[in-house]
């Protein structure tokens, strides 16, 4: 199964330990599939519930397909101004 | 003109004016974010200010589009400032310039509230008695594992 | 910091900011309001603005009380300028600063609203033409008799 | 019968070639009235309707009462900002 590396920032970085997070994608994946795979992953456990994805530096609904060379980050309240 | 720009270096307010005057307009309107020595009753040293940037700097063109659109000010700049940033320094700036001053005024107000909603940047504050805390506006902060 | 004025020299818009900013306020606007080359079409060479300044300066200060009394703005500052303007030049500045984005942001848009319709300031525009009007912001331009 | 001296700016002193005009005011009378007695002077009759008075630095409805001591000025459309 391909993975992809999810970007992490802030305090989502600081919670997971990393700015970057592996994930394994299914052919046909949507960014609610991608989520739901997160929340199974161990090493993402610390995360409170993620209420935003970007795929190619744009917010990206649940219904998104995904492909393995997308840009894919998720979101953590923003805090900007 | 129409720029902008996620910056790590200071934001000179006065060169964003100047940027957006011209002879044709008649209203120049500007809004400075600076950081604060109290939030939510706690006293605050510094903050640290981290983007996503290539995307930060994607959502706020798409926010001038949209100020553009609405408003139809093409006289529009916002610098936003990431990095370690003290007491009274600026965080961003906007200005706007346009023959009258209600469209001036509406897409400086119009950018720095989207801002807020979307533009992906996050601030670490750093408290008086030594803590720290990534800020979240809604209220529900998070905790930072790497207080210290 | 709250201070109106009438003055007859150039405004400094970024001593205005200065004067309004402090590590208590984390939002600064300006507003300025600059000479421009074209009104209605027409091509503008300069203006001269003049005021029943003892008035002006005493309404300015009631707008000042009524921004401050809505928003809760406490540094306010406007300045107004009278006398021979040339293209560019700012007529107005207002600047305000809060604790947050909204109050600022408000109480600068107030101010200019309320000047426009009650601060007894009158402007005559020269005309690349040769012609000069006192302007009615009504629409109902007053010929002035000493045009030559 | 008193008389007040009527301040006039910008385009109303262009129009009476003054920048003062002396209005004759009866006890009692009020911002109206003046009004009326201004209509009636020949030197004023160049001025457009009159749609603002000040009266000590302040606007003032058409009933407010005058006195000779008051400094009363007649308010052409504002122009300012």
């Amino acid at each position: 199964m391909p993975v992809v590396t999810v970007q992490l920032f802030a305090s989502y970085a600081d919670l997971v330990g990393s700015s970057m997070l592996d994930v394994p994608l299914a052919h046909g994946d949507t960014v609610g599939d991608l989520l739901d795979t997160i929340r199974s992953l161990p090493s993402a456990s610390g995360l409170p519930p993620i209420s935003r994805v970007a795929v190619n530096r744009a917010f990206a609904g649940v219904d998104t397909p995904l492909s393995s060379t997308d840009e894919i980050a998720i979101i953590p309240p923003v805090a900007g101004g | 003109m129409r720029r902008s720009a996620i910056v790590d270096r200071p934001i000179d307010a006065a060169s964003l004016m100047a940027e957006v005057s011209g002879a044709e307009c008649g209203a120049v309107s500007l809004f400075v974010g600076t950081v604060r020595d109290t939030n939510d009753g706690r006293s605050v040293d510094a903050i640290d200010y981290t983007a996503y940037t290539v995307m930060a700097e994607a959502e706020l063109e798409r926010i001038l589009d949209e100020a553009e659109e609405r408003f139809g000010v093409k006289s529009l700049v916002v610098e936003h400032r990431i990095g370690a940033l003290a007491i009274g320094d600026a965080s961003v700036a906007i200005a706007a310039a346009h023959a009258h001053r209600e469209p001036a005024l509406d897409s400086v107000r119009y950018v720095i509230d989207e801002i807020k909603k979307r533009v992906p940047i996050w601030k670490m504050e750093h408290y008086s008695d030594g803590t720290r805390e990534w800020v979240d506006p809604a209220g529900v902060r998070a905790e930072a594992d790497v207080s210290g």
